[in-house]
């Protein structure tokens, strides 16, 4: 039967829906067991990781679903980030006595729409990738249900969110009118063709529906109020797989419905690198709370990566991806520092709060540290050897406008690095006001995890993603 | 030509009720432009020939999710006076940037319209039965997006359950794992009952 | 001997590791605990200086290229390389050899921090020592971007008054000027295929591309130089810095630009640097007048020496870009020399400072009446400052001045003028400072130096005299290297 | 012992009593560490003597040894070396004698000062740079005891450090130096790019290549020989205070008077001279350059007198002398007599340091007492000193008896300088001309005020005996020496006098014999040192002494010329000095108090030549105010305003205030978000349209 | 005058227009906001089902029923959220949104 090689390709995702209903079973008859629900559900995301790594790779559901080394790659990571939320989350539900066995399954229901993010062949693959991961994150959002700051923030999520699937959507639908299809391959074709006004239309549309959901500039205004509003370890998970995610569906669509059209979409992405990256570094200057000013600084990261990316050939793609992994580590470690620290049950959140912090907790401090500085983009850590990647494929692809733009990037993260030190200078510099509450373990072991990869894990690790990576990109299909 | 009036008045009352829905004072009535709205579409959707769309457009859009609006409007007790103000304020500066759009769009959509694939096609109608086309590819080239699609579902029903759903303290509620777990020995409990003490709780 | 660069470079890591284990193992508090980490801190820096003697030792003179390379591969075809030539080698064991002089300089005048303070110390000195020995554009864009951290965290948590400030200037400043370097680094790897220094070096692009990498790694070079009009981070930074910090500041990160110059500029962009002699003679006598002009008007005794600090390395620049052998050697030598004085008189500063805690000049007056050992070595340093003969700070700034004669003769009338003007500022410093009276009571009872402040006087004043005296022994050790430099770069412009 | 080791010995020697003196001298106390720092001089005069000896009559041979290497970059060789010829022979003996004899002189001296070592260090260490500078082969050791010089004289200067005016004195003559160096730095550049080599040895002989030949400097194009040697001349009228760079020199009074008799007398002030005539090889091929050092040296020569003229502190006056004695030499120089440029540096050594050690023997005397409107009739109380001082007058004012060819050291070769001056007036004109009317008349300028000040001093009423200075040491005048010091020790003296540490009441009194022997040794070096060595430097036997170290170039044949001179102009000097005698003795002996009147009145020409031409004051309005201005200029106008304002600090302001703007934008509204959003829609659509339509 | 692609289009543009119209417009109530969404999608339906008609290919009605699908969840998610907010608030202007900002 053809559809044995459809389901093969589909393991991944499978196995994820098959636990999540189970789960959702277990969770109804047994509300409270949600150690063991975790648990399962990290395990399963841990399975399907594997299962994606091994994968066959091939294209299924009549071209709806592509299963290639990047979308392995991404899946991998996507699972692997996914799974590390779960235990931060759950824990933090469970202290603040929260409902929670849902936390897990929507967790594993949003994996599963990044999945199919990650190796969406067709628009309508794409579209419901992105809703279904999105659902599952405005909901995610507002689960901190009593919490006024939290139901504002997935109001507010949702409500744009819902606007930018619109424009998307819209843009959909104008490729369909112009291509015939909504497979990304005929698309192709008819691009190749000549791609006129309208289809070219349609891709902005397209390119900013998605620009939202990695949370770009101009379509960035929900990134600082959602991150302050939702709960600590819900913004650890969004703030990085789900862009991922849809960074990898942006260069797929890209790369492969309108490689024909890349000299016109390229400018479009330097646009919007260069507007995320100035909003990320100047509006973040004036910020006092943690959690908004990471969002600022997210969406100067965005930036960064969409430069990659509209550098548009196999280098670029190399670079977003490992960009955006190395990122994803950093960004996650962050918040689980936010979500590890309280004094006398407050959370800290603000700048002023982390005063003295290294005196106090030096492990979580110095953490910090690493991810603002790795942010920051100074060497040896991640976030240097991300910005290396990017910077060097813009650099070089033989295009002014984007050297150009290269270079005001690098300009912007200098601006940028004002409030990162300001941050370091809090932690170290400053007395301690009083003393913090005991940290919980989950959430240490996160952030010291992704601090130990940040530097110096890193300068081997990435001996073994670099080639991975490489190949990951390859499959995109553009030049090098 | 029958068929151009019934476009015509179709698209001026879904265009008129669509602009119905955001300028109404009263929500409620937002919610009736936007039903009226989506009938028209669905008679657009005929003049089009998908009837199949057509029904699924009244069935859901105004079965379900219309319905749905109106019990939020009605469960929620807003003071809706006051919500209407400042309207007329952004106007203009609104109102240009749609209408700048709305330029760009209609221009662009006809553009896709003369190069893309539809060059040269003129409508057919009923060449092959709607329901029975969209019957053939639902379950068979598209099962993962349909399948993908209940998930969705799942998802939201997940969502609104953990949004909204509340244990009062206080209120006694059937737990059915309780009940099927319910065995003799937590149901009874077997008293030895002296004579003239009764039971004491 | 291959791994002796990896070993010299990562042994302060060594020390470290100790002091964290100690940390672990030990009440953090205890001044005993305290007083083992200041001397793991010592030794280890004395290791690392004995090792790069060793390495001096085991150096081939005659041998221009580089030597001791070590070659590993790494990923995205960066390589871990690392080897030393006669230019770098000096730099690799003045910064061994500053160190330990800062840590002992710090032994008792750190009072809050201290294993923080000294772990700052051991990772720049890796940092650092990584920078000279580099030899992967990459890799040597990390050793020297990172140094910006532990000195960023050494003004600011153990500066003075308005540290937060300088430390944000030293770091933003500084950290425009390299990212700039970096746009170009990451052009030249993807445009040449390699990031090995050694073949990069061979490699030749075009002129109009050299003009840009040329002004992006001048961008970099000049802040850490620092050049006019780019150095106003400077005294701010050496004003706000502990003693130590301005000792390491002065002594030898302002080195890592004038190593990059020769390292980079030079080598690579050869025709690039030509065109743009002229604008660095000019950005360098400009610096030489206007800085030591501004230097004679301060206030503060740190300002003040860090003014001068620009002034000379307005030589260093002017040297450089005159390409011959003799700039060269003499922008070199004037590095050294510059290391070895302005440390010193940081040194100074600080033997004041620890015991009045204010470096205003005002303040002091006289203090030769009561400290005629501490006024000896301050003049002594003062005179290397003015480059008396004598003092090393004469054959550098000679050197560069006859080098660059034959480029540019006006550059060196303006920078000749130098020669006056350090006189005046550094005189009437030291005569504010020194001369006179003792006119305020609070200095009537101040001390001279004691024994562990001539320990570390001791040896900066023999290497000054040693190298005003004998620069041979430097000169000898370079001259391979240079000739080989500055005849590649005659050769590349054409002259 | 080998005349190298010998050489070697002389050089290191007080480098040695130097560092002894200043690393030991507190541990090893007064006494050890002067007689260790004497002997050692004492060692180096007698060797220098043997060494000389063996150059005049011995016959020995010009040679240079290389010690070790100094700077060698390619082309650029030098060595640390001690190279003996003529010249350097003579310098060896002129520096070794004067430096052991003023040590020596110090004992007594300096005996109240609680800081010898240092004193001897300092003395000691001063020797021995200008050995380096006298034995040097190439152009940096030149610097190098160049510099070293000028460092010594700046902490001798300074040496009252408690003394305002003493450590500005010191400063400013360091500074006057470097301007000098300057020049001389730029000079030893340009030499080293035309000959390509900076040993004295190597470029003499390239110099005629380069005789006509033109040099790019500075944007124009010059003589080349002219070029170098103009530039290194600047270096020595810094360092020999020429007018322009002369104005440290007065100041550098402050130091004690040892020191004004070492260095700003007999030695570290010839070096100007003396680097002249090393070069002469270069000079030679350099016309215009000799005319310009011509006229400077006549004009210091007359300026440096007219201001002596009305000048009050005994060492001043001696200084300016010394000042328009140091133009003599030059002109000599510069009309191509440098034998007798050396001949005069030589004699001026011993009757200048006489001097010098004179007056402080009446400083000393009057307990440090400088003004000579406030002595007078001395010469009872200070026989001794008188008599020196006369002998030293006599040799300034260079009495002597053409006819006869006897005189004072000063008569042979002032006499000789004057003769030259004259004949290359004739065989020249111009120039030359004119430094001999100038030579002339500062001749009689010269007797004036030498005698001004014997008469001042030592004759006439005593107007120190009502004059209470018992109690005003160093309280009122500034020009007091060492009392400022004396009165402001923190610790009590050694001896533990109640009053400054004299011992005996306030009369004057002769000085001790200690300091009297030196004066004795100088007075007959005063007398004697023309006759025995004038035909050695500059009669028949010139080209047999000097042995090449001077170069004469083929038209020049100044010295023969000078001795055939007209009868009139070898007698002019003693008529003009005569004159200048009498009119001294009319208004200083005669009409007493006509001085005082004259200078009361403060007429015009009177302020003009009190207040030194008004250099100071002119220096000062330019260079010292520009210097301030600019540096507050740059200070806070550069760097604060325009680079920190419109750079860092500018920037960052700004981009916080644009955060600020742009954060306001985020005003928490779902619809501005949404509006956000669709502007970016509509405007990228906008440019898709615009771009690809 | 015959009714061509074009006129679906434009329809279809227009409403798109009015949808994005309403959510800046009102400024104060959201349900009227989540309406406007509902009126995109119409649009965005339109499109689908008239290109599906003009091209004689399927997919764009089975595309316009996904969506269908979609905006009923995602009707029913946000109506969830908006009833937790206004619990939270007691109110669901959007004026009142405002407790993030900067």
């Amino acid at each position: 039967m053809i559809l044995s090689n459809d389901l093969a390709l589909a393991v991944p995702e499978l196995i994820l829906a098959i636990s999540a209903l189970g789960l959702l079973v277990v969770g109804a008859f047994a509300p409270r067991q949600t150690g063991a629900l975790a648990l399962a559900a990290m395990g399963a995301l841990a399975l399907a990781a594997w299962a994606a790594a091994v994968g066959p790779i091939g294209r299924g559901f009549s071209g709806g679903m592509i299963s290639d080394q990047a979308s392995a790659f991404a899946k991998v990571a996507i699972y692997i980030a996914s799974a590390v939320a779960i235990p931060l989350g759950q824990k933090w539900f469970e202290r603040k006595a929260i409902r929670n066995f849902e936390f897990p399954i929507l967790i594993l229901l949003a994996a599963l729409g990044m999945g199919m993010m990650a190796s969406a062949g067709d628009l309508i693959s794409l579209y419901i990738g992105v809703e279904l991961h999105s659902l599952a994150l405005y909901v995610l959002a507002a689960m901190h249900r009593e919490d006024a700051k939290a139901s504002e923030a997935g109001l507010k999520y949702f409500v744009l969110g819902a606007l930018s699937s619109g424009l998307l959507l819209y843009g959909s639908s104008l490729i369909y009118g112009f291509a015939g299809s909504t497979k990304f391959d005929d698309i192709a074709v008819a691009v190749q063709a000549g791609a006129g006004t309208g289809v070219l239309f349609g891709l902005v549309f397209l390119i900013c529906g998605l620009a939202f959901k990695v949370s770009a500039a101009p379509f960035h205004m929900w990134t600082p109020d959602v991150y302050e509003g939702a709960p600590t370890p819900v913004v650890a998970f969004f703030a990085g797989a789900p862009k991922l995610a849809a960074m990898v569906l942006l260069a797929r669509v890209l790369s492969e419905g309108f490689a024909g059209a890349a000299d016109q979409w390229r400018q479009v992405l330097v646009l919007i690198a260069l507007l995320s990256i100035f909003v990320g570094a100047f509006v973040g200057l004036a910020q006092t709370n943690l959690k908004r000013l990471w969002a600022y600084s997210s969406i100067a990261n965005i930036g960064y990566a969409v430069l990659g990316l509209a550098a548009g050939n196999a280098e670029g793609m190399q670079a977003m991806l490992v960009f955006m992994v190395l990122y994803m580590v950093d960004v996650t470690g962050f918040f689980a520092c936010l979500t590890a620290l309280s004094r006398e049950g407050r959370p800290m959140e603000t700048i002023d709060d982390m005063a003295g912090l290294f005196k106090e907790r030096p492990a979580i401090a110095l953490a910090m540290s690493v991810f603002s500085l790795s942010a920051l983009g100074l060497p040896p850590f991640s976030g240097f050897w991300a910005k290396f990647y990017v910077f060097k494929a813009a650099i070089n692809v033989g295009d002014p406008m984007i050297q150009i733009a290269a270079v005001l990037g690098l300009v912007g993260s200098v601006v940028a690095a004002f409030y990162y030190l300001r941050l370091i200078k809090v932690m170290w510099f400053d007395p301690a006001p009083s003393g913090t509450d005991a940290i919980p373990g989950e959430a240490k072991a996160v952030a010291i995890g992704a601090a130990l990869f940040s530097f110096p894990v890193v300068l081997g690790a990435l001996v073994f993603l670099d080639p991975l990576a490489k190949a990951a990109a390859a499959a995109f299909g553009l030049a090098s | 030509m029958a068929l151009a009036i019934a476009f015509y008045l179709l698209a001026a009352v879904t265009v008129g009720a669509g602009f119905g829905v955001i300028s109404s004072r009263n929500p409620v009535h937002s919610v009736l432009f936007l039903i009226l709205s989506f009938f028209s579409a669905a008679g657009l959707f005929v003049t089009l020939g998908a009837e199949f769309l057509a029904m699924l457009l009244v069935v859901v859009y105004v079965g379900a999710v219309a319905v749905l609006f109106l019990f939020v409007v009605m469960m929620l007790d807003v003071d809706f006076a006051a919500l209407r103000q400042g309207f007329a304020r952004y106007m203009p500066l609104g109102g240009l940037v749609a209408g700048i759009l709305a330029v760009e769009m209609i221009v662009v959509a006809s553009a896709v319209a003369t190069e893309g694939a539809t060059k040269n096609a003129p409508m057919v109608h009923g060449d092959v039965s709607n329901i029975e086309s969209i019957g053939r590819v639902l379950y068979t080239d598209y099962v993962y997006f349909f399948q993908a699609a209940g998930l969705v579902l799942l998802v939201a029903m997940i969502g609104a359950i953990v949004l909204t759903l509340r244990h009062k303290p206080g209120v006694r509620r059937q737990v059915i794992m309780d009940q099927v777990a319910r065995e003799p020995k937590t149901g009874m409990r077997i008293v030895q009952i002296k004579s003239g003490e009764g039971i004491d709780q | 001997m291959t791994g002796i660069l990896s070993l010299i470079t990562y042994s302060p890591l060594i020390g470290v590791a100790a002091i964290l284990l100690l940390q672990a193992l030990r009440p953090a508090d205890d001044p005993k605990t305290i007083n083992a980490v200041k001397w793991i801190t010592l030794v280890t820096t004395l290791a690392t200086l004995a090792l790069s003697v060793l390495l001096v030792a085991q150096y081939d003179p005659a041998n221009p290229g580089f030597q001791f390379v070590e070659d590993h591969a790494w990923f995205a075809g960066l390589h871990y390389r690392m080897g030393v030539d006669g230019i770098s080698i000096l730099f690799v064991l003045l910064t061994a050899f500053l160190l330990p002089i800062c840590i002992a300089a710090s032994w008792n005048t750190i009072e809050k921090r201290v294993p923080a303070y000294m772990v700052c110390f051991l990772v720049l000195e890796t940092l650092v020592i990584g920078v000279f020995c580099a030899l992967d554009l990459v890799l040597f864009y990390l050793f020297f971007e990172f140094g910006l951290v532990p000195m960023f965290l050494i003004i600011g948590i153990w500066g003075g008054k308005r540290r937060v400030y300088a430390a944000y200037k030293f770091f933003l400043y500084t950290l425009l000027g390299s990212v700039l370097m970096l746009a170009a680094i990451l052009f030249m790897i993807g445009s040449s295929g390699t990031s090995s220094i050694p073949e990069l070096m061979t490699y030749s692009f075009a002129p109009e591309v050299q003009t840009w990498l040329w002004l992006a790694f001048f961008a970099s070079f000049a802040v850490k130089m620092p050049m006019w009009p780019v150095h106003t981070w400077l005294p701010d930074a050496h004003v706000e810095a502990p003693t130590a910090g301005s000792v390491i500041l002065a002594g030898i990160l302002l080195k890592m630009g004038g190593y990059g110059f020769l390292r980079f500029s030079l080598p690579m962009f050869p025709q690039a640097s030509d065109y743009f002699a002229p604008l660095v003679f000019a950005l360098s006598v400009i610096a030489i007048v206007y800085t030591s002009l501004v230097a004679f008007r301060q206030t503060d005794i740190k300002k003040l020496i860090a003014y001068s600090s620009v002034a000379h390395m307005g030589f260093v620049t002017m040297g450089i870009f005159a390409g011959n052998a003799l700039g060269v050697q003499g922008a070199i030598f004037q590095m050294l020399s510059h290391g070895v004085i302005s440390g010193a008189l940081f040194l100074c500063v600080g033997v004041v400072y620890d015991r009045m805690h204010t470096r205003e000049i005002a303040f002091y007056g006289g203090l030769v009446n009561r400290m005629p050992w501490y006024a000896a070595t301050f003049m002594l340093f003062t005179m290397g400052n003015v480059g008396l003969p004598g003092t090393s700070g004469f054959v550098g700034e000679i050197t560069t001045m006859v080098g660059v004669y034959e480029i540019s003769t006006w550059t060196a009338v303006v920078a000749a003028t130098g020669v006056i003007f350090s006189a005046v500022y550094a005189l009437s410093l030291y005569r504010r400072v020194i001369f006179g009276e003792i006119t305020n009571p609070a200095l009537a009872d101040i001390t001279d130096l004691d024994w562990r402040e001539v320990a570390i006087f001791a040896p900066l004043i023999a290497m000054t005299l040693y190298l005003g005296v004998y620069p041979a022994a430097v000169f000898d050790l370079t001259q391979a290297s240079v000739d080989n430099l500055a005849a590649v770069y005659r050769a590349a412009i054409g002259g | 012992m080998t005349p190298q080791s010998l050489i070697t010995t002389v050089v290191f020697a007080p480098l040695i009593g130097a560092i002894v003196a200043g690393l030991f001298g507190r541990r090893i106390g007064n006494m050890a560490s002067q007689t260790v720092t004497t002997g050692l001089l004492i060692l180096a005069a007698v060797l220098s003597w043997t060494i000389f000896a063996q150059w005049t009559w011995g016959g020995l041979e010009p040679f240079t040894i290389q010690l070790l290497p100094f700077i060698n970059i390619g082309e650029f060789q030098s060595n640390w070396s001690i190279r003996l010829d003529g010249l350097s022979a003579v310098m060896l003996v002129v520096v070794t004698s004067v430096s052991c004899l003023v040590h020596v002189y110090s004992w007594g001296y300096m005996a109240e000062d609680d800081s010898k070592p240092r004193f001897f260090a300092y003395l000691s260490l001063f020797t021995f740079a200008m050995l380096a500078l006298v034995t040097a082969a190439d152009f940096m050791q030149l610097f190098f005891g160049w510099e070293g010089v000028g460092l010594a004289s700046y902490l001798l200067i300074g040496f009252w450090f408690k003394k305002p005016t003493a450590n500005a004195a010191s400063i400013k003559a360091f500074v006057v130096n470097r301007v000098g160096d300057f020049g001389f730095a730029l000079g030893i550049m340009t030499v080293f790019w035309m000959f390509g080599t900076i040993q004295f040895a190597e470029i003499f002989p390239k110099v005629p290549e380069f005789a006509n030949q033109g040099w790019w400097f500075a944007g124009s194009y010059w003589h080349a020989v002219d070029l170098a040697c103009a530039l290194l001349f600047v270096g020595a009228m810094g360092k020999s205070a020429q007018f322009f760079l002369h104005t440290w020199l007065p100041d550098a009074m402050e130091g004690p008077t040892p020191v004004s008799a070492l260095i700003h007398a007999a030695t570290m002030v010839t070096a100007g001279v003396y680097m002249v005539c090393l070069l002469s090889p270069m000079f030679e091929y350099a016309p215009y350059t000799k005319q310009i050092v011509t006229l400077i040296g006549a004009v210091t020569a007359l300026f440096a007198a007219t201001v002596g003229l009305a000048q009050n502190d005994i060492k001043r006056v001696i200084a300016y002398s010394t000042c328009s004695q140091l133009g003599y030499m030059f002109f000599a120089a510069g009309v191509g007599a440098y034998q007798a440029a050396m001949f005069h540096l030589f004699t001026h050594a011993f009757f200048k340091a006489l001097l010098f050690l004179g007056a402080g023997s009446v400083i000393h005397g009057m307990h440090h007492e400088q003004d000579m409107r406030k002595m007078g009739g001395l010469w009872k109380y200070l026989p001794i000193t008188y008599v020196v001082m006369t002998i030293g007058t006599l040799a300034i004012t260079g009495f002597g008896i053409p006819s006869l060819h006897l005189g004072f050291a000063g008569f042979y070769s002032k006499d000789t300088i004057i003769e030259s001056a004259f004949a290359a007036g004739q065989q020249f004109g111009g120039v030359a001309y004119f430094a001999f009317v100038i030579s002339l008349f500062a001749a009689g300028l010269t007797a004036f005020y030498s005698w001004r000040l014997a008469f001042m001093t030592f004759h006439g009423t005593p107007k120190w005996a009502h004059d209470d200075h018992g109690h005003d040491h160093g309280h009122a005048a500034d020009d007091h020496a060492s009392s400022a010091q004396i009165e402001s020790h923190d610790e009590p003296l050694p001896n533990g006098h109640d009053d400054h540490g004299h011992g005996h009441d306030h009369k004057p009194h002769e000085s001790p014999w200690i300091m009297l022997v030196p004066l004795i040794l100088l007075a007959f070096g005063a007398v004697a040192a023309g006759y025995v060595f004038v035909d050695h430097f500059v009669g028949e036997g010139w080209k047999d002494f000097w042995r090449g170290a001077i170069f004469n170039g083929a038209d020049n044949h100044i010295l023969e010329h000078a001795h055939h001179s007209p009868t009139w102009v070898k007698w002019a000097p003693l008529a003009v000095s005569a004159v200048g005698f009498g009119i001294a003795y009319y208004v200083y002996i005669m009409r007493e108090g006509l001085g005082a009147a004259l200078a009361a009145r403060k007429g015009p020409l009177w302020t003009f030549l009190y207040n030194k031409w008004f250099f100071d004051e002119l220096y000062e309005a330019t260079f010292v105010r520009a210097a301030k201005f600019l540096g507050d200029l740059f200070w806070k106008g550069g760097d604060q305003k325009i680079i920190d304002g419109l750079g860092p600090d500018g920037v960052s302001a700004l981009s916080y205030k644009l955060g600020r703007r742009a954060g306001r934008l985020q005003s928490g509204y779902v619809y501005h978000y949404a509006f956000v959003m669709l502007l970016g829609v509509a405007g990228l659509l906008s440019y898709a349209l615009w771009a690809w339509a | 005058m015959s009714i061509g692609l074009t006129h679906y289009l434009a329809v279809a543009a227009i409403l798109f227009t009015i949808g994005v119209f309403g959510i800046f417009v009102n400024r104060k109530n959201i349900i009227v906001i989540l309406m406007s969404i509902e009126l995109i999608l119409l649009a965005v339906n339109i499109n689908l089902v008239a290109f599906s008609v003009y091209l004689h290919n399927v997919t764009g009605q089975i595309f316009a029923m996904f969506v269908l699908t979609v905006a009923a969840a995602e009707a029913a998610v946000g109506l969830a959220i908006l009833v937790t907010f206004f619990r939270n608030r007691g109110d669901i202007a959007v004026d009142d949104v405002s407790v993030m900002k900067g």
